[in-house]
């Protein structure tokens, strides 16, 4: 009975993030257009938008093989799967165990991988450009993030994110090596969902496309679920985020109803917090060149490492 | 007596060491061959000598062959050569005699160098022929590499090879020095021997190098 | 003084005397062998022989497996040179009479050696060494082409002044001991010698053996004292350069240690594996970086015996135990790899009609056979397991790292270089689109893989006899 | 007794090779040969595994061989029977493959019989257990495959590649050779027990481990002896090249391990500092040079290169610990590292097979020429498909695991006392995430290019799938991939007996039962309480994927409609138009150029008017032949040069030269006390 009790916790998660998912995406829309003096989209849009697309037609390019039509479905199969494993409103939920702060971060890898491949499917310039953009932008992430990893992980002991933010919530007292790790993990997001100044979601605009370029062929159904995985993907992290910087109000110990409520209330507060910042953070900067994503990534980089060595100093070693 | 014995086998080694700077000094083949002459006989007096205060009649046979082979034959037969081949008669030096006559100098002190701190279990007089022997073995090989001309590259074989006899018969009783003397006889055939087979006329220096690449396939880089 | 003894050294006597008459090369040819090959049985059968001494002749462990070794060698190199003469004969490189002379000189070489590796009277080792030289001296120059007088004539003269010094050498050792022993002819025995030199004036020793080492020297081939090899090899007909390489210098190594083992007695005398330690490390390292230039193929490989002499000249100078078994071992390894390889690459520069590397190539394509055993051979010589001069190599460079290490650096280094050459020019000749002709092979590969066959066996495992013989020398090396 | 069986197998070996050399003539051979070879090694292979799995207790034996005195001894422990899992695996898939793919050998008497005796050689040195078996197995291992390497020689770029190859083989024994004599010291006892038995005094050991890694590395391809690689792995037929890069590198690990773990006994913590740099360093820059490649073979030879610097760093770690006496976390590093080590070897022999298939059906090795394979390749697609997502590490194949283990090693770094490896072990960390992120881009490209897109020449379009031997080698490999990914815990605890004989501590027991939920999930050491459960991720995958599939299909439309390629609205049927290799990696030769290049560009653009294509070149080196051993070379060469004056001296010289040595030694004596 507990475990069915704990398999409903887990999928009530799992369906929470993708139910939400899109809401995300429509208040950070909603906020950026008033920003711009724009009415904007009402914020249920997204979710218009992915029914109108799954009840369209596919029009696949004659040359496009059977890894073209399956790499959306595993795109988002894995990026939700790597939404529904990172804790929300509760911590140790029954399959938190499962995969750690690293296998989440290599499952959103999987989805790219997948991603990047079907761009370079039918054999158009588009979607070799957006695919080699976005592996350079991965590679580039991937250290910085590592870095944070390593940064929260070097001061909870573990990479287990339940853990983690029971750690936190225990209280670890404000640490200069946090507020770095936070930072480069901000740099990151914004990289990881092409956001500006990385990219523009928003754009067609080939120079500058990275994204948008890899997807550039697909339609109906599998540019929905893709738009769907853009969706969780910011999601997740914005769950993240939440989770390794904010952990307050969570459901940890005692998971009795209430707890379980505020866990829930805080984390919605969380999350529409951070939709709100995100356009804020857009509008206030230009997009880059694409050989100046170095510098942005690097600098994440360097306050991730400066994050550790940091942490070294103020634990005068472990 | 012993003294005496002494005086003359020490006397005539110091001759041939003269001998051996003379041949040194010599500019012109003709007069170096009769001093290498002069060196032969003294060599097969002093071998003799040795005959005689070792009484060991058998080293008398060496003198014979020294006189008769190196102080008769083979000046002839040399003289004979380079007037067959044609070979000029002055003596083409790499180094000036003078630096040679130096060098030569510095050789002799170093085999009297080598010699004199030789323990007492050898006899002194052994001691004092060996530096003789030792300096004008060095002056034969000084003479070989200091001049050009082949017949003079023979000539200074031929009178390292005298020293090696005057050690030999210095040597108390060292069986074989007469087989060991006939067989260098024979030795010193052969290369006067190869010198007028070969047509090696100016130069003792191999023939020509740059002239062997087309058979050695030798020179250049490799491709 | 046993049969096997006095075969080995009448049959080669009798033989010279018998071939210097006979008209016919296929005759003398088959004579040779036959002189050869009993010599092989009188010296192989010597292993069984009981130890041996007088004041002129010696038996005992050190000089009786190389007097099998070199009677081997000697044997099949003259299986080789029977299939090897023909061809020359019909392309007329050489002519009847000039065979009859080169058969009596093959014979007069062997009996010269087994004389120079039995003495006990270092007068007649200085005999049987110089015969031997001059023996060969001749058949270098045999096919009379200039470079052949040439590298016969530098042979020549280098060859006498290396024998004049010798000579002083062994006055000088003779006057040593004469003043301990007393004169006569035990004074010359080099066993009466091993056992006085405790009581020899030092200083003397030294000098005579400075002489030894430049006289004998000479003829191991050791750098500076090089010079003669090389054309001496690449001028000559390839049996006789597998007999140089393969037995004449050893005969000379041994010659020179036979005196090292009377120094290592004195404790006064100069150091003398010092000197042999920097004299192989400069062979060495100079012989390597020849290698790289070569375009003649026999060349190439005499330059590689100078390596490997120096090689042995560094292991005994090392000296202990390991050291010393390792230059043992590896004296009997290279003299079979080393005739191993010029075997083939007689057979090849037959085939190929020349002896320039750039004109062979692709030789596993046309005759892959040769090749093989080209490659082996090589593959053997570089050392490259599994054979044995890998092991003597493996013994040599780790012990000695353990105790010299900057020595032992060096030594690698040179191995490393010279390695690097040899395959260098091996893939040149094996590898790459086939050049040259493609005709057939009167050869006989029987020498060249027995002597292979041998060299894997031996680097996989040593007989037992083998290993006490080396031991027990290894120990008098000091 | 089991080391007497493991000694069978390799004589089996050496037969092959002995009947190949006789039959190798006749067509029917290579099937015959390549099937005895996949029986023995199969044999190898059980009972290797078996040895393992049997706790592999050291069994030994000696013959009266090699060297006199010493002997030859042979042993077999659990490393020993880990890696020859390892190695016969590889060496059976590559038989099978064989068995189709040798039937388009050109000469195959230069591949058959050394094909076995490769393998046999391998083999041997994992049983050998004294310094001489050890470096004959080891040396005989390499002539063989430089053999292999030549087998294709009319080629001068291979034979050039099979010299340089051989020449680094000589190095890497020479710095062995020594490494072992001064393991053995002066009275040469090579044994390994009685190395074991003595304990070298610090210094020594330290110069011990250096030339270790010398001649370890060369073979394994550490930078920068790794240069032999990239030329020598293409030259040689592809199952062969599966079998150097895939296997041979083990028994270069295995030579390291061997040394570094089991005879040097005690470690110092410094060494392992060494060892994580040069690991981190090669692991960057093989995955950044195997970005720029455009031959598919030299591509996949890099990323050996960078696999073998992430097995080094996994055994810096545990050399780390270890010096430090914490067992866990070295068997952790240890373990991580043995697991990449499987791992590698299974996706690397397994893209090897599929470049060979793509080779034999197109001919073609440039990326360049390559592309919509997909479509008349789809078996090899779908496992070279696996194979790339499993070496870009990604959950839930194998490659992940084995990395995630080593990152759990990393986070474990900190508890370190000295402050050099506290800052080295994270930074190792964040080159080892580059370098996997690296992968991935690299991987995507070479799959991309070759198998998606349109084909970019008329070979490219008639290619035809491998045959059925070739096939079931790659899928077999393929599945292991899959289940080493998906059930870790049985790994590792097959791993485990390795770890406890070498370190005294093992990783945790991962799979128990009864059966639960957390059944099969990794659990790196009790103290750092992350984990990772490959088979839930995949359950979770499978299902969300196929279920939102069905959802869609079921309630909203499956309809489909087949088009022209839209392409902004703007395509042009040009193939020329696609994105290609360097295109692909150009802006990662932007960021990282500068440093770790050596490119060499020109661009030959006509004015506007004139008629002539325009054109650009683009060369991409390794600097370290610039830089190293291009020098290197030029020095011999010229003191080879200036040394040859002395073949042309004239008699008199050289008497000069005697009389000169002569007068020294002369000087020598009169100076002597």
């Amino acid at each position: 009975m507990a475990l069915m009790a704990e398999i409903a916790a887990q999928a009530v998660q799992m369906l929470l993030v993708l139910a939400i998912a899109p809401l995300m995406l429509g208040i950070t829309r909603k906020v950026k257009a008033r920003l711009l003096r724009r009415i904007g989209p009402p914020i249920w849009q997204p979710y218009l938008d992915l029914w109108k697309l799954m009840h369209k037609e596919a029009v696949l390019a004659h040359n496009a093989s059977w890894l073209y039509r399956t790499a959306p479905y595993l795109v988002f199969a894995a990026t939700w799967v790597a939404a529904a494993l990172v804790p929300t409103y509760a911590t140790n939920l029954m399959f938190s165990w499962s995969a750690d702060l690293i296998a989440i971060v290599a499952l959103l890898g999987t989805g790219r991988f997948a991603l990047a491949l079907a761009g370079m499917d039918v054999g158009t310039a588009f979607g070799g450009i957006g695919s080699s953009r976005e592996m350079l932008i991965a590679s580039l992430a991937e250290p910085a993030m590592l870095l944070v990893v390593f940064t929260v992980a070097l001061i909870a002991g573990t990479t287990q994110l339940s853990v983690i933010a029971e750690t936190f919530i225990g209280g670890v007292g404000v640490r200069v090596s946090l507020g770095l790790a936070l930072l480069a993990f901000v740099f990151i997001a914004v990289a990881e969902n092409a956001r500006i100044p990385i990219d523009n979601p928003a754009t067609h605009l080939e120079l500058t496309m990275v994204h948008e370029a890899m997807v550039l062929e697909y339609s109906g159904r599998h540019l929905a679920m893709i738009e769907a995985a853009a969706a969780l993907k910011l999601m997740l992290y914005f769950s993240l985020l939440a989770c390794l910087f904010f952990p307050f109000g969570m459901a940890t110990k005692d998971q009795s109803e209430i707890a379980l409520a505020i866990g829930l209330g805080s984390y919605l507060a969380k999350l529409v917090v951070l939709a709100a910042l995100l356009p804020i953070g857009e509008t206030a900067v230009a997009k880059m060149r694409v050989f100046r994503y170095p510098i942005f990534l690097g600098s994440a980089f360097a306050a991730a490492a400066l994050a550790v060595f940091l942490l070294f100093v103020s634990r005068g070693g472990l | 007596m012993r003294a005496l014995s002494f005086d003359i086998a020490h006397l005539l080694a110091g001759l041939m060491l003269v001998l051996s700077f003379l041949l040194l000094y010599q500019d012109r083949i003709t007069a170096m061959l009769n001093v290498f002459a002069m060196q032969a006989v003294a060599l097969s007096a002093s071998v003799a000598w040795q005959a005689v205060i070792q009484d060991a009649p058998h080293l008398l046979v060496t003198a014979a062959i020294a006189l008769v082979v190196k102080g008769i034959v083979i000046p002839t037969a040399l003289h004979r050569i380079v007037r067959k081949l044609g070979i000029h008669r002055e003596i083409e030096e790499v180094i000036g005699a003078g630096l040679t006559m130096l060098v030569g100098l510095g050789l002799v002190a170093l085999s009297i160098l080598l010699m004199l701190p030789v323990g007492e279990k050898v006899s002194i007089l052994v001691r004092e022929d060996l530096a003789f022997a030792l300096a004008v073995i060095l002056l034969g090989l000084l003479m070989m590499i200091t001049r050009r001309n082949a017949v003079t590259q023979i000539v200074g074989f031929m009178s390292l090879e005298n020293g090696l006899v005057l050690a030999a018969s210095g040597a108390k009783g060292m069986p074989l020095v007469v087989e060991f003397s006939v067989a260098f006889s024979v030795l010193i055939a052969f290369i006067v021997f190869g010198v007028f087979v070969f047509r090696i006329r100016e130069r003792f220096d191999s023939v020509d190098v740059s002239a062997l690449d087309r058979f050695r396939g030798e020179r250049g880089e490799q491709p | 003084m046993s049969a096997a003894l006095f075969a080995i050294l009448w049959i080669p006597a009798v033989a010279v005397a018998v071939l210097a008459f006979v008209e016919s090369y296929r005759l003398g040819a088959a004579l040779n062998v036959l002189a050869a090959g009993l010599t092989f049985v009188a010296g192989l059968s010597m292993l069984f022989a009981p130890q041996y001494r007088t004041d002129i002749l010696i038996v005992d462990d050190f000089n009786v497996y190389l007097v099998t070794l070199t009677t081997f060698v000697a044997f099949t190199s003259s299986i080789f040179s029977a299939s090897y003469i023909g061809h020359e004969l019909e392309i007329g490189r050489l002519t009847p009479k000039s065979l009859r002379f080169y058969h009596a000189l093959y014979q007069a070489m062997i009996g010269a050696m087994n004389v120079a590796l039995v003495a006990n009277n270092v007068g007649l080792l200085w005999v049987g060494l110089e015969v031997a030289t001059l023996t060969t001296v001749m058949m270098v120059g045999i096919y009379r082409t200039p470079a052949a007088v040439e590298a016969a004539w530098k042979y020549f003269i280098l060859g006498s002044v290396g024998i004049a010094l010798a000579f002083f050498g062994t006055i000088l050792v003779y006057l040593v001991s004469q003043e301990v022993v007393g004169e006569g002819l035990q004074a010359m025995a080099w066993d009466v010698m091993l056992q006085n030199s405790a009581k020899f004036d030092p200083k003397l020793l030294s000098l005579a053996f400075v002489f030894l080492l430049v006289g004998y020297g000479t003829k191991v081939g050791l750098a500076p004292f090089h010079a003669w090899l090389p054309d001496a090899h690449a001028e000559g007909p390839t049996p006789i350069s597998a007999v140089l390489s393969g037995l004449l210098l050893n005969v000379a190594l041994y010659a020179l240690l036979r005196f090292k083992m009377m120094l290592a007695a004195n404790p006064d005398t100069i150091d003398v594996g010092q000197v042999l330690i920097v004299l192989g490390l400069v062979s060495l390292i100079f012989a390597a970086f020849m290698l790289y230039r070569r375009r003649d193929i026999k060349r190439m490989f005499a330059y590689s015996s100078i390596e490997h002499m120096g090689i042995m000249a560094f292991a005994f100078g090392m000296g202990g135990p390991l050291a010393n078994f390792a230059g043992l071992l590896h004296m009997t390894m290279h003299s079979l790899t080393k005739s191993a390889i010029f075997f083939a690459v007689g057979h090849i520069a037959q085939v190929k009609g020349t002896q320039r590397i750039a004109d062979i190539k692709g030789l596993s394509v046309t005759h892959p056979v040769l090749a093989v055993g080209l490659g082996l051979g090589v593959v053997a010589i570089a050392g490259l397991p599994p054979f044995g001069v890998f092991m003597s190599e493996f013994m040599l460079v780790s012990s000695s790292f353990a105790r010299q290490p900057l020595l032992a650096v060096v030594l690698v280094f040179g191995l490393l270089v010279a390695f690097g050459a040899l395959i260098l020019r091996m893939q040149d000749v094996l590898f790459g689109e086939p050049s040259g002709p493609i005709g057939g092979v009167k050869a006989s590969y029987v020498p060249l893989f027995v002597h292979l066959a041998i060299v894997l066996v031996a680097g996989l495992w040593l007989p037992e006899p083998v290993v006490q013989w080396f031991r027990s020398v290894a120990a008098q090396l000091g | 007794m089991p080391v007497v069986v493991g000694l069978w197998c390799v004589a089996g070996f050496i037969a092959i090779a002995a009947v190949a050399i006789a039959i190798g003539r006749f067509s029917r051979a290579s099937a015959l040969i390549y099937g005895a070879s996949l029986l023995v090694s199969l044999a190898a292979l059980a009972f290797g595994l078996q040895h393992l799995i049997g706790a592999g207790f050291p069994d030994m034996v000696d013959y009266p061989l090699g060297v006199p005195g010493i002997g030859a001894h042979f042993r077999l422990d659990a490393l020993s029977a880990f890696f020859l899992v390892v190695i016969n695996l590889g060496g059976a898939a590559a038989s099978l493959y064989a068995i189709g793919y040798g039937r388009h050998e050109i000469a195959p008497l230069r591949v058959l019989p050394f094909f076995p005796a490769y393998l046999g050689g391998m083999n041997l040195v994992l049983l050998a257990d004294d310094a001489f078996s050890f470096l004959v197995a080891w040396e005989f291992m390499s002539l063989t495959s430089w053999a292999l390497v030549l087998a294709n020689h009319r080629a001068p770029e291979n034979v050039r590649a099979g010299y340089i190859y051989l020449v680094m083989a000589g190095f890497g024994t020479l710095s062995l050779l020594l490494a072992f004599g001064l393991l053995a010291g002066p009275d040469g006892s090579y044994a390994f027990e009685s190395i074991r038995a003595s304990h070298p005094v610090p210094f020594v050991a330290a110069l011990t481990l250096l030339l270790t890694l010398l001649g370890a590395g060369s073979k394994a391809g550490l930078v920068p002896l790794h240069v032999w690689l990239p030329l020598a792995h293409p030259a040689a037929p592809s199952h062969v090249s599966a079998l150097m890069s895939g296997v041979m590198t083990k028994v270069a690990v295995y030579g390291f391990i061997r040394i570094a773990f089991d005879l040097l006994g005690e470690p110092v913590w410094w060494w392992s500092l060494i060892v994580l740099a040069i690991g981190a360093i090669t692991a960057v820059i093989g995955i950044l040079y195997a970005l720029m490649q455009r031959d598919i073979k030299r591509l996949l030879a890099y990323s050996t290169v960078e696999n073998i610097g992430i097995v080094f760093i996994g055994l810096g770690l545990a050399l780390a610990f270890r010096a430090n006496k914490m067992e866990l976390p070295a068997a952790l590093a240890l373990t991580a590292a043995l697991f990449h080590v499987l791992n590698h070897s299974l996706y690397k022999s397994l893209l090897f097979f599929g470049a060979g298939a793509v080779l034999t059906a197109t001919g073609k090795r440039s990326l360049e020429d390559l592309g919509g394979l997909i479509h008349r390749m789809p078996n090899t697609a779908i496992v070279v498909l696996i194979g790339c997502a499993a070496i870009s590490a990604l959950p839930p194949l194998n490659g992940f695991v084995s990395e995630w283990m080593i990152f759990q090693a990393i986070l474990v770094g900190p508890q370190l006392p000295q402050w050099g490896l506290r800052f080295m072990v994270p930074t190792v960390g964040a080159l080892l995430a580059l370098s996997a992120a690296l992968t991935a881009a690299c991987f995507v490209k070479a799959y991309g290019v070759m198998f998606l897109g349109r084909p970019r020449t008329p070979a490219a379009e008639a290619a035809t799938d491998a045959d059925r031997f070739s096939l079931s080698a790659m899928f077999i490999l393929a599945a292991f991939c899959f289940c080493a990914g998906v059930l870790p815990g049985l790994v590792i605890d097959i791993l485990a007996p390795v770890a406890q004989s070498l370190l005294g501590a093992r990783m945790p027991v991962q799979v128990h039962l009864p059966f639960s939920l957390a059944w099969a999930s990794i659990l790196p050491i009790a103290e750092s309480r992350s984990s990772y459960n490959g088979f839930i991720i995949l359950a979770f995958l499978v299902i969300s994927g196929t279920f939102t599939a069905m959802f869609i299909h079921r309630f909203a439309t499956r309809a489909t409609r087949r088009s022209a390629i839209w392409d902004c609205g703007y395509p042009d049927p040009s193939v020329a138009t696609q994105y290609s290799s360097s295109s692909f990696v150009m802006p990662i030769r932007r960021v990282f150029g500068a440093t770790v290049f050596d490119v060499r560009r020109s661009l030959d653009m006509p004015r506007p008017g004139e008629t002539r294509p325009g054109s650009f070149h683009l060369k991409v080196w390794d600097p370290v032949w610039r830089y190293f051993y291009g020098p290197v070379a030029r020095l011999v060469l010229r003191s080879a040069t200036v040394l040859n004056q002395l073949q042309f001296l004239t008699i008199r010289r050289y008497l000069t030269l005697v009389f000169a040595t002569l007068i020294l030694l002369l000087m020598v004596v009169a100076a002597w006390r």
